[in-house]
C-alpha cells in the first residue's frame, strides 16, 4: 500500500472508519477529523498500512466559544514515500480532557504530547511520564487556555497604562 | 661541607627558585599569548608594553579573592593538596643540571643544586608523588566532577609513569649512571642522545605530555567535561598553586628532557669558549632555549590537537606505549651487546 | 558480577549486568557542554552512562502565548530568536507561511534573493555546531578560525538588513529593499575567500587520528529509529535517511537549484559532523548558482496589506498613508483558514502550523521546533556510553536551547 | 599667607598606605577579571562572537574562562532568564568567591525584553545585584566589550574593603543572599 495516492488513502480510511469526516482546505491539506475512541487505531492503520510513518508534529488548540469542543489536539502526519501529508485532528470538551496516547506508535510522540498536556491540560491516557516540560512543575495553571493573560499576573513593576492595556 | 659552600647552596637554590617561579608566571602569559597567535587573535595586551605585567595583574588578584573551603570538603586534605603539588613542582628542579659551572669571587660554583647520583630517579620518584597533590584535592572537594578529574589523573599518571621509566631505562642503559649530570655530560657537542634513542624521545615527549596533564592528555582538567576537573571547588590562590604547579612541572619537565636527550646544557663548538664562566653562562642559555623551545612545542600541541577519551588515552598508553617502550628497550640491549661483543 | 559485554567501540552493549555502586551526575544546566540551558540528570557506573533524564524548559519564553497576541508582522522578530544561530530561516519561513495563507503572488527574484540569503543563514549555523564539536573535544583553534568567517556572513546580513544575529530581515512579501551593490560585492568576496579558512579548519579536524578516534561511534543511531524519533535535518541525514524538505517539498524556488543531499550511514557523531560539512559545500553551490542566475524583477511581492509603501510614497499618496498606517497598527485583513508550512531549517523541519480566524493576530501557532523533538531521543543514544561520548553527541545533535524550549 | 598642607594619602583612615595598596590591587583586578559565560540564548552567539578572533576578548585578560563559580570574578549573564531557571543563577551567584560583579548582557537579561510572558523573568536584578547592564537584542560584540570596560573602571576604583562595609551586607541581604558575616 505504499504506493497509494491521497485518493486510495481517503476511500481506505472511509472504509475503515466511518465516524471520521474528511476534507480537503484550500491549501491542498488533507483534513481527518475523528473522534479520541478511534485515533489511535486511525494512526495504526495510517502508519502500519498506508506509509505514514513519520509523525511531523502534536500540537493543541483551544476554541473556547464552541460548545463541546473546546479543544482540539492536531497531529500532522507525513507519508515520506509518497510525500504525502495528513492533518488529523480530535475535538475535546473541557468537562472531559483526555485522549489517548500514541508513544507506543510514534516515540517522538513523549514530548509533544507532554507540551501539549502543559500548555493545555489536555490528559493523554497511558503516556509513561506526563509531566510538565516546559514550565515549572508548580505552575498551577496551563497557560495557553485562551482565558489566561500573556503576562505574569503578579508583576509589579510595569505598569499597564504606559504598554495602552 | 663548609659555611661557605652553604651559603653557595642556599643562594643557588634560592635563584633556581625565583627563575623557576618568575618563568612559570610568564610561561602563563606565554601561553595566552601563543594560543592567540594560534588562533589570529592579539592576546593580552593592556597591562603594561605588549600586556607583559599581565601575569602580576592575574597574580595580585588571585592572592586578594575570597577563598572557599566548602562545608562538606575535608578542611585538611584540601588546604593539603594545592600545597602538595607546589611543593612537589619546585623541587623536582634541585637535580637539574643548568651547567657545568661558573667561576665567582675565586670559586668554582656547579650549576646545579645537588649532584646526587640517583638523580633519575628523584625525578621519577618526586613526580609520581605529584599526582598526590591531584588526588588529594580533587578527592577533598567532596564534588563528583573534581573525584572524576581526580580518579582519572590517578589512573592516567600511572599508566603513563611506566612507559616513560622503561623509555628512561633505555638511557641509562646506555649511559651506565643514574646521575643527570653525568647523562648529560655524556652527551657532548652534538652527541646527543636523541641520535641513537629516537623512539625513546618520542615515548618520553608524550609521557611527559600526560605527567603534565597537558593536552590532549588533559583529562584531569578537561573543562569542556568536568567543568575544572580537580580544581573545580578552588578559589582564589589555591587555584594559582594549581595553575602555578602545572606551569612549573611543564617546565621542569621541558629541563628533564633537554637533559636526557637534548643534551642538556651541551651544544656544538662549546669547545671554543675557553673562559669557565662565560662557558657556564652560555650553557645556562643554551639550557633556556632548549627549554623554551620544548615549551612552544607543549603549547602548540596543546592548541592544536583535540584531547583523547579517557579509554582511549589508556588503550595508548598500556597498548602501544608499553610494548613499545619495551621493544625500545630490547633493541637497545641488544645494540649494546653487540657492541660490547 | 556477570561479565560486561564491551563493542569495539568501548560501549557497553549489555546493560542489565551492570552490578556496582551507581552515581548521580547532574549535567547541567549550566555544565559547559550544554551551550545553552538545559539539565541532564545521569546515573553514572564510573564513566559509564546508566540512563539519563532531561529537563528542559529553562529558557521557555512562551513564543506561542506571544505570537497570539501580536500582529503578522511582528511575530517575525520572535522567530529570531528560536533558532538563533540561523534567524533567517525562521523569518523567510515565517513569512512564507503567511504569504500561504493569504495566497500571495511571489516574483521569482524574491525567491532567489531568499535563498541566498537562507543558505548563507545555514552555513553560520553549521560553521558554530562543527567547531563547537571542536571545541567540545579541546580543540578550540577551529573555533576561532570559522568564527571570522562567520564575521563576514554577519556583515552580509547587516548590508541586507542592518542587524548582525537576530536579523529579522525581509517582510512579509519579500524583502524591504533590494540587495545593494556593496552587498553583492561583499557576496562574491565572501565566496571567494571562504574556502580558505573553511579548508583550514577542515584541514584540523576532519582526517584529525584523535578527532576521528573521538567522534566514531560516539552517539550512534539508526535511521529507523531516528525517523521514529521524529529527526530532520542533518541529524536524520546523518543516519542514512534522505530526507530533506528542500527537496521533497521544494518552497522558494528550490526545484531551479542543483544541489546535492549527503547522508551519512552510521549516525554517529563523525557522520553529523561530516553531513554538515557537506552540507556547508552544498550551500556554497546555491549560492552561486542563485546569484549567478537571480532574474530580473520586483524585490516584492504584490500584497499592499502587508509590505509597507516606502516612506516618500506615505508623504505623497493618500493610498500609501492608509496602507502604511494600517499594516502598522495590523489591521489587515487575513482570511480565516489554517496552513501548515514547513521549511529545512538548519536542524531540520521547522514548520509553522498557523490558525487564522481572520483577526489581526495569528488565533494560533503553533512552532514544530526540530530540536525540541530529536532532543528526546538523546538518553537513548548515550545510554551505555560514556560521559565524553554524551557531550560530544550533545554538540553533534546541535540543540539550541532557544528552539528547544520556545 | 598661610598654606595648610594636606595630609598624605593614607595617613588616616583605613591604615597606613591602605589607599595605593587598593588601587594597586584594584589595577590588577580590573585586568584579570576572569568570566563566568552564563549564555542561555542568543546574547550567548555574540558573546562567542566577541571572545573569538576579531574582537578578541582577551586583550582585557578575560579570555580565561571558566565554568566554575569558585573561579570567577565577572558572572556575565547573557540572555533570557526564565523563572524556572531564576534560582539557578542565584545559586550560581551565591558560589562565586567575592569580589564578583555582575554585568547583564542584552535586553533579555536586564528587563525581560520583548518577552513579558507568564515564564521569562523580568530582569535579572530581582534576585541579584547587577553592577552594568549592556543594552541590545542582542548586544553588538563592541556593545559587550564597553560593558566589560565599565566593569574594569567599577574594579579599579573599588575599594578593598567594600565588600565587608555593612551598606554591601545590607544590600546583600535585601536580595535574600546568605552574608559571610
Amino acid at each position: 500500500m505504499e504506493n497509494s495516492t491521497l485518493q486510495d488513502i481517503t476511500s481506505s480510511i472511509e472504509s475503515k472508519f466511518p465516524d471520521c469526516t474528511i476534507s480537503t482546505d484550500n491549501y491542498g491539506m488533507t483534513n481527518i477529523v475523528c473522534s479520541r475512541e478511534s485515533i489511535i487505531d486511525l494512526v495504526g492503520h495510517l502508519k502500519d498500512d498506508l506509509g505514514f510513518g513519520f509523525l511531523t508534529d502534536i500540537c493543541g488548540a483551544h476554541y473556547p466559544l464552541i460548545e463541546n469542543q473546546e479543544f482540539q489536539v492536531v497531529y500532522h502526519l507525513h507519508n515520506l514515500y509518497k510525500n504525502i501529508r495528513l492533518r488529523l485532528k480530535v475535538n475535546l470538551a473541557t468537562v472531559d480532557l483526555a485522549i489517548p496516547t500514541m508513544v507506543a506508535l510514534f516515540p517522538a510522540a513523549n514530548w509533544m504530547e507532554r507540551e501539549t498536556f502543559d500548555f493545555y491540560g489536555i490528559q493523554f491516557e497511558g503516556h509513561p511520564d506526563l509531566r510538565r516540560i516546559l514550565n515549572m512543575d508548580d505552575m498551577d495553571y496551563h497557560p495557553l487556555r485562551k482565558e489566561y493573560a500573556l503576562e505574569d499576573e503578579t508583576r509589579s513593576d510595569k505598569k499597564d497604562s504606559f504598554f495602552g492595556r | 661541607m663548609d659555611s661557605a659552600m652553604m651559603l653557595e647552596k642556599l643562594v643557588l637554590i634560592l635563584v633556581i627558585l625565583a627563575i623557576t617561579l618568575v618563568v612559570a608566571l610568564y610561561l602563563t602569559f606565554g601561553e595566552r599569548k601563543i594560543a592567540a597567535f594560534f588562533q589570529d587573535r592579539l592576546g593580552p595586551n593592556r597591562v603594561g608594553p605588549f600586556g607583559l605585567f599581565q601575569p602580576f595583574a592575574d597574580g595580585g588578584k588571585l592572592i586578594f579573592k575570597e577563598e572557599i573551603i566548602p562545608k562538606n570538603a575535608e578542611k585538611w586534605l584540601f588546604i593539603l593538596g594545592p600545597g602538595v603539588a607546589m611543593i612537589v613542582a619546585t623541587i623536582t628542579s634541585a637535580v637539574i643540571p643548568w651547567g657545568t659551572s661558573i667561576e665567582l669571587f675565586g670559586r668554582t660554583i656547579a650549576l646545579q643544586v645537588a649532584d646526587i647520583n640517583i638523580g633519575v630517579l628523584y625525578i621519577v620518584g618526586i613526580v609520581s608523588v605529584g599526582v598526590y597533590g591531584i588526588m588529594i584535592g580533587g578527592w577533598a572537594s567532596n564534588n563528583k566532577y573534581s573525584l572524576y578529574g581526580a580518579i582519572r589523573a590517578s589512573a592516567q599518571m600511572i599508566s603513563y609513569e611506566l612507559s616513560m621509566g622503561l623509555s628512561l631505562i633505555a638511557v641509562i642503559m646506555m649511559s651506565g649512571t643514574l646521575s643527570l649530570n653525568e647523562i648529560v655530560s655524556q652527551q657532548p657537542s652534538w652527541h646527543w642522545n636523541i641520535l641513537y634513542q629516537p623512539l625513546g624521545f618520542l615515548l618520553f615527549f608524550v609521557s611527559a605530555l600526560a605527567e603534565c596533564n597537558r593536552a590532549p592528555f588533559d583529562m584531569a582538567e578537561c573543562e569542556t567535561e568536568l567543568i575544572g576537573g580537580y580544581h573545580t571547588e578552588y578559589s582564589s590562590m589555591k587555584l594559582g598553586f594549581y595553575l602555578f604547579s602545572e606551569y612549573i612541572n611543564m617546565f621542569i619537565s621541558c629541563a628533564v628532557i633537554s637533559c636526557i636527550y637534548l643534551g642538556g646544557y651541551n651544544f656544538p663548538g662549546m669547545n671554543y669558549i675557553t673562559d669557565p664562566t662565560w662557558l657556564g653562562l652560555t650553557q645556562v642559555a643554551v639550557m633556556f632555549a632548549k627549554i623554551l623551545f620544548l615549551v612552544f612545542v607543549f603549547m602548540w600541541i596543546r592548541w592544536t590537537l583535540p584531547r583523547f577519551r579517557y579509554d582511549q588515552l589508556m588503550r595508548l598508553g598500556w597498548k602501544s606505549m608499553i610494548p613499545l617502550a619495551l621493544v625500545n628497550l630490547v633493541i637497545t640491549g641488544l645494540v649494546i651487546g653487540i657492541m660490547k661483543f | 558480577m556477570s561479565e560486561l559485554k564491551i563493542n569495539q567501540n568501548g560501549q557497553l552493549t549489555s546493560l542489565d549486568t551492570v552490578d556496582g555502586e551507581i552515581a548521580t551526575l547532574n549535567l547541567g544546566p549550566t555544565h559547559p557542554a550544554t551551550h545553552g540551558i538545559f539539565q541532564n540528570i545521569l546515573k553514572v557506573d564510573g564513566e559509564r552512562i546508566i540512563s539519563a533524564e532531561p529537563t528542559v524548559g529553562y529558557i521557555h519564553r512562551a513564543f506561542e502565548k506571544l505570537a497570539e497576541r501580536r500582529p503578522y508582522q511582528q511575530v517575525t522578530p520572535i522567530t529570531d530568536r528560536l533558532n538563533y544561530c540561523s534567524s533567517p530561516i525562521n523569518n523567510m519561513g515565517w513569512h512564507m507561511t503567511v504569504e500561504k495563507l493569504i495566497g500571495a503572488e511571489i516574483p521569482k527574484r524574491v525567491d532567489y534573493m531568499r535563498v541566498i540569503v537562507m543558505e548563507l543563514a545555514r552555513i553560520a549555523d553549521h560553521l558554530v555546531c562543527n567547531s563547537v564539536i571542536g571545541v567540545d573535544t579541546g580543540a578550540l583553534t577551529g573555533f576561532t578560525y570559522v568564527f571570522q568567517e562567520r564575521e563576514k556572513i554577519y556583515d552580509l546580513f547587516e548590508e541586507i538588513c542592518g542587524a548582525r544575529l537576530t536579523t529579522n530581515v525581509g517582510r512579509i512579501g519579500g524583502f524591504d529593499r533590494d540587495f545593494s551593490p556593496v552587498f553583492l560585492q561583499k557576496l562574491d568576496k565572501f565566496l571567494k575567500e571562504f574556502h580558505i579558512i573553511f579548508d583550514d579548519f577542515t584541514n584540523l579536524l576532519e582526517r584529525n587520528r584523535i578527532f576521528m578516534d573521538r567522534v566514531i561511534g560516539a552517539g550512534p543511531i539508526t535511521g529507523e529509529r531516528a525517523l521514529s524519533y521524529g529527526f530532520t535535518g542533518p541529524n536524520l541525514r546523518a543516519a542514512g535517511v534522505d530526507y530533506d524538505v528542500r527537496v521533497i517539498n521544494p518552497y522558494c524556488s528550490y526545484q531551479d537549484f542543483e544541489f546535492d543531499v549527503p547522508i551519512g550511514k552510521d549516525g554517529d557523531t563523525y557522520d553529523r559532523f561530516l553531513v554538515r560539512q557537506e552540507e556547508i559545500r552544498q550551500s556554497l553551490r546555491i549560492i552561486h548558482q542563485a546569484k549567478d542566475n537571480i532574474p530580473a524583477g520586483n524585490y516584492h511581492g504584490d500584497v499592499p496589506s502587508f509590505f509597507l509603501p516606502p516612506k516618500e510614497e506615505v508623504y505623497r499618496s493618500m493610498e500609501a498613508l492608509i496602507y502604511h498606517f494600517k499594516i502598522t497598527m495590523g489591521e489587515t485583513p487575513i482570511p480565516a483558514g489554517e496552513v501548515y508550512h514547513s521549511v529545512e531549517g538548519a536542524n531540520g523541519e521547522l514548520g509553522y502550523y498557523l490558525v487564522s480566524d481572520g483577526g489581526r493576530t495569528p488565533y494560533r501557532l503553533h512552532f514544530r521546533r526540530p530540536c525540541f523533538i530529536y532532543y528526546q531521543a538523546y538518553p537513548e543514544m548515550i545510554k551505555g556510553s560514556v560521559l565524553s561520548d554524551a557531550i560530544l553527541t550533545m554538540s553533534s545533535m546541535n540543540v539550541i536551547a532557544g528552539e528547544l524550549d520556545a | 599667607m598661610v598654606n595648610i598642607v594636606e595630609q598624605p594619602e593614607g595617613h588616616e583612615g583605613q591604615g597606613f598606605f591602605a589607599t595605593s595598596m587598593d588601587k594597586a590591587i584594584g589595577l590588577a583586578r580590573a585586568n584579570s577579571l576572569w568570566p563566568l559565560p552564563f549564555a542561555t540564548s542568543c546574547c550567548g552567539i555574540e558573546f562567542m562572537a566577541t571572545m573569538s578572533a576579531n574582537y578578541d576578548l582577551a586583550r582585557f585578560g578575560s579570555e580565561r574562562l571558566s565554568f566554575t563559580p569558585r573561579q570567577c570574578d565577572l558572572l556575565m549573564v547573557m540572555g533570557t532568564i526564565s523563572k524556572k531557571l531564576g534560582p539557578v543563577l542565584k545559586q550560581v551567584y551565591d558560589q562565586m568567591a567575592e569580589p564578583k560583579w555582575v554585568l547583564s548582557v542584552g535586553a533579555c537579561a536586564c528587563t525581560g525584553g520583548i518577552f513579558d510572558t507568564y515564564s521569562v523573568l523580568q530582569g535579572i536584578d530581582k534576585i541579584i545585584p547587577v553592577d552594568v547592564y549592556v543594552p541590545g537584542c542582542p548586544p553588538r560584540p563592541e556593545q559587550i566589550i564597553e560593558g566589560l570596560m565599565k566593569i574594569q573602571e567599577l574594579a579599579k576604583n573599588e575599594s578593598l574593603r567594600r565588600r565587608n562595609s555593612d551598606e554591601y551586607q545590607k544590600m546583600l541581604e535585601s536580595y535574600n543572599i546568605e552574608t559571610t558575616k
